[in-house]
């Protein structure tokens, strides 16, 4: 079966997340990510998205952090406060799952400016989530476009922290959870090194050289000794996946009916 | 007492210039109308208060209504970025936007604390980001009891906040449902008060005991709005309209596109709200 | 994971001697069959956190189960004191009883702050009250942004947090509803926590999308026990039996007419909630 | 019509209270006034117990401060988080209505402990909502039964702030709101000295003497220079208040039935 490297990714990092997770989702390919898990390997998969929904079984994916679909399908939903307070910061989450438009060798993300903060070439959306996020759940898996412009040596702005200088770095933070410790890309997974935090490539996709990543990175990058294949997305993840988009595009192109109630 | 107000009268007397406004909604019950009706009022030099400024406030900043934002994330959620607010920002038009930024967790105990009539929240946040670089509004105290360095924020307290809800009743009781985001704290945290509402009704069909009611007596305005949160929606009333926030991003990428769609849209469509229209562009 | 249990097991695997053992219930949905199971099983040393500690406490301090308490408020509501409590703080009978003694106010913030993953709570409150004397866990911060003097309370963050609730579905995940008091941040701020439910039920019935539910993987232990509130109530289920808390000040007055109610109705009468006798004494 | 002094001091109490009053209403001859103001000139009285329920209309009174019948009246009931953060320390309540063991010259008042507080006397029930109630709603009204052993020259415990030891002494412990502004007894009102705010009679109730109040006080008790007579209940208000009391004791001394839902 023929497939994307977006799908490649999307799968490679659905596969990351395990049944019991409790995984706080971001939009866009997280979100892709996250559905696709727990409509293959992972049904009991807790979905959590920062507009108050906890236990979103979405049919469709959402275009926005809180379409009608999320809430419709949540075990309940509370306030923004209540979400910050009692559910991220409260410890209550597993998997933090980001992206962002750079990252660099240490899992640091910038998705504020690129450029000078007060006179930027490109003025991103901003932290949302993302900054508490990157601090308090158990672990962060990142999921990005490979480019030279995404992974950079050293992000322009951290919105959130990731293994700062590397080392302990994060630590001296004072930040007590593990921060990223996976990177799925187009083209590979990466893991930080256990010393000195720097990510380091530890499994190719299918068809993807150790040339094209170190072009694409803008770092010398390091391989890992075993150096692993990913393995291609299987028929059943492809059409969950494939089905999931398909039923989406339908859901968003289609001028909503207005369903009343009055 | 609260006012029962058409749209028109409660923005007049409710939102001066130079005011700081919270209009929120959290992806849900955004109050377009509203944000609309301050457009054709031409309201200037406002300070915006939102998390996520949305469609609602590249309109607002586009049309030159603003000086300051403060926010935690400006985007077109899941198209990309509001070309309005990043026009003010990087070429300073219409006019110059100063920007106070902030991350959601610190946006939202910012509010609660607001609605606690606090003067600063605390929370475990902000280590180890440049936002602390970046915004003198961002400080750290110490918890007297473990020495841990916790971040602090100022209350959120706008001069008027504005929020769209599902109902009110003819006591001027208001019903919010579904995502509720941090609309009960704008309005609780809030001097003066603005909720459009879906419609007004002699039962307000509360469905549990527990749920998000805002009693007549903390609010200054009601409007009736029907579609009063279109391209957003309204849980039990209709969806979002994602098809218009992709549309959106063509619409707005271009200054003269823009201001063109807002002239038809907005400006010489008075008191109408957009919902009944077709998608544009 | 959940576990579904009986209360003899619930109590038995989750709560130890000298645990700190938060069993919350603003007045609505106290859980008394665990209380009496915990007296049962003769546990002590137990500091036992309550805004109100309500017959409940009452009876596991007359039953010599604590060795401190932590609370805000220590009567029997609308009807006096509460003879027990007092019997261990005047003469230290059947154990003396050491207090932390806070203001509702401290504790809701304080439980609010466990839920939060907080180290401490700050409000403004204690000005000017004698408690600030008398409870070194009341102190004061600086507001950062204004310099304002406020009140910080250590966050609650109990090793066990015992509520009741209308029911669970099967997966675990448990409905609350009608007076809520602080059994949300009770039970999110525990390292362990068991609940007990009305029933448990293939559809748990939730009334509305922000009704109040703990899903499954909060929570430790469910165990089901049909009036397990009794005499405090289940809203939907059964109301406040308030002739047995007006009876109760003359049961509890008297050690050995406590004694004996507490023989003959908790600890001969193992695993069946009072809820179905006639009113003692 | 005959009346007791309890009722005067009810009726009393129920008269201070206006149709557009926010009142955090404390159990017992507190929750009775409040009702009663409600069943006769105030309509719109907006009653909040601390329990969580907002507008909450009963039927009969309730024995505790969350009988099933306040938030089966209620407008909405929220956490008690909630309550003592958006609702009381949010600035949103006119009048909190109290009682006590002991109450002082300058309106403190002690629900803590008689004696002293190592080794008390008598150990009250405590501060619950009061503490706060006492610094944070616009004004305070007081409601006790009169004697020495209750309006004390200094209480042995502050646990609710009221004007400390007079004149500006509230102000000096940074709170802004008024404090006490009226006591109602079962012999008479008391009102602070602009001045000084030490409680001061302003009305007597009918067939109370001075000397009465002067021996049921515990300090040398002021009287107002025009110092009025309290009018006596009318038949409305004795009415609404005996049918409310009647309704109560039947539900109280009911074994209430359970209505079951198993």
């Amino acid at each position: 079966m023929e497939y994307s490297a977006t799908e490649m990714m999307t799968v490679a990092a659905a596969r990351a997340l395990k049944d019991d997770d409790v995984c706080f989702v971001g939009i866009g390919l997280p979100s892709a990510a996250c559905n696709l898990a727990r409509l293959t390997h992972a049904p009991n998969l807790t979905l959590i998205y920062e507009s108050g929904t906890i236990g979103a079984r979405p049919d469709v994916l959402p275009l926005s952090i809180g379409d009608g679909e999320l809430c419709a399908t949540a075990l309940t939903t509370v306030s923004v406060p209540e979400m910050f307070r009692y559910w991220l910061q409260g410890g209550r989450i597993s998997v933090g799952f980001l992206g962002g438009a750079q990252v660099d060798r240490f899992g640091n993300i910038n998705s504020t400016v690129i450029g000078p903060y007060d006179r930027p070439k490109v003025r991103l959306p901003g932290a949302g989530g993302a900054t508490e996020i990157a601090t308090q759940c158990e672990q962060i898996f990142i999921i990005m476009r490979h480019s030279p412009r995404a992974f950079v040596p050293r992000v322009d702005f951290i919105t959130s922290l990731g293994h700062g200088t590397g080392g302990d770095d994060r630590r001296r933070h004072g930040v007590g959870t593990l921060g990223p410790t996976l990177v799925v890309t187009d083209l590979c997974v990466m893991r930080p090194d256990p010393e000195t935090k720097e990510l380091t490539v530890v499994s190719l996709h299918e068809g993807v050289t150790r040339e094209q990543v170190i072009e694409q990175t803008g770092w010398p990058v390091r391989f890992a000794a075993e150096l692993e294949r990913t393995p291609p997305p299987t028929a059943t993840e492809l059409d969950a996946l494939r089905e999931l988009q398909a039923r989406t595009a339908r859901a968003h192109a289609r001028p909503e009916a207005r369903d009343g109630g009055r | 007492m609260v006012a029962f107000l058409s749209l028109r009268e409660a923005v007049a007397e409710l939102i001066h210039d130079g005011d700081t406004v919270a209009m929120e909604g959290f992806t849900h019950l955004i109050p377009f109308a509203a944000g609309h009706e301050v457009i054709r009022q031409g309201k200037r030099d406002l300070t915006l208060v939102r998390m996520t400024p949305d469609l609602i406030y590249d309109q607002m900043i586009g049309m030159g209504c603003a000086r300051k934002l403060v926010f935690s994330w400006g985007g077109n959620p899941g198209v990309g970025s509001l070309h309005r607010l990043r026009d003010a920002v990087e070429r300073g038009w219409p006019v110059p936007l100063a920007l106070e930024e902030h991350s959601h967790a610190a946006m939202a105990n910012a509010y609660a604390a607001g609605a606690s009539g606090l003067p600063c929240a605390i929370f475990r946040g902000y280590q180890g980001t440049d936002l602390t670089q970046v915004n003198p509004n961002i400080r750290f105290i110490e918890c007297p009891f473990t020495g841990e360095r916790l971040a602090a924020v100022p209350a959120i307290r706008p001069d008027v906040a504005v929020i769209h809800a599902q109902r009110a009743d003819r006591q001027g009781n208001v019903l919010i449902e579904g995502i509720v985001g941090v609309q009960k704290e704008a309005v609780l945290a809030a001097r003066r008060s603005l909720v459009t509402v879906e419609e007004i009704v002699d039962d307000l069909r509360v469905p549990s005991p527990n749920a998000v009611v805002l009693p007549h007596w903390t609010i200054t305005a009601i409007a009736e709005v029907p579609g009063g949160a279109w391209p957003s929606y309204a849980h039990g009333y209709y969806t979002r309209d994602n098809a218009f926030y992709t549309a959106w991003d063509g619409i707005a990428r271009d200054r003269d596109t823009f201001l063109a769609w807002m002239r038809e849209h907005v400006l010489d469509a008075p008191h109408r709200p957009a919902v009944a229209r077709p998608v544009g562009a």
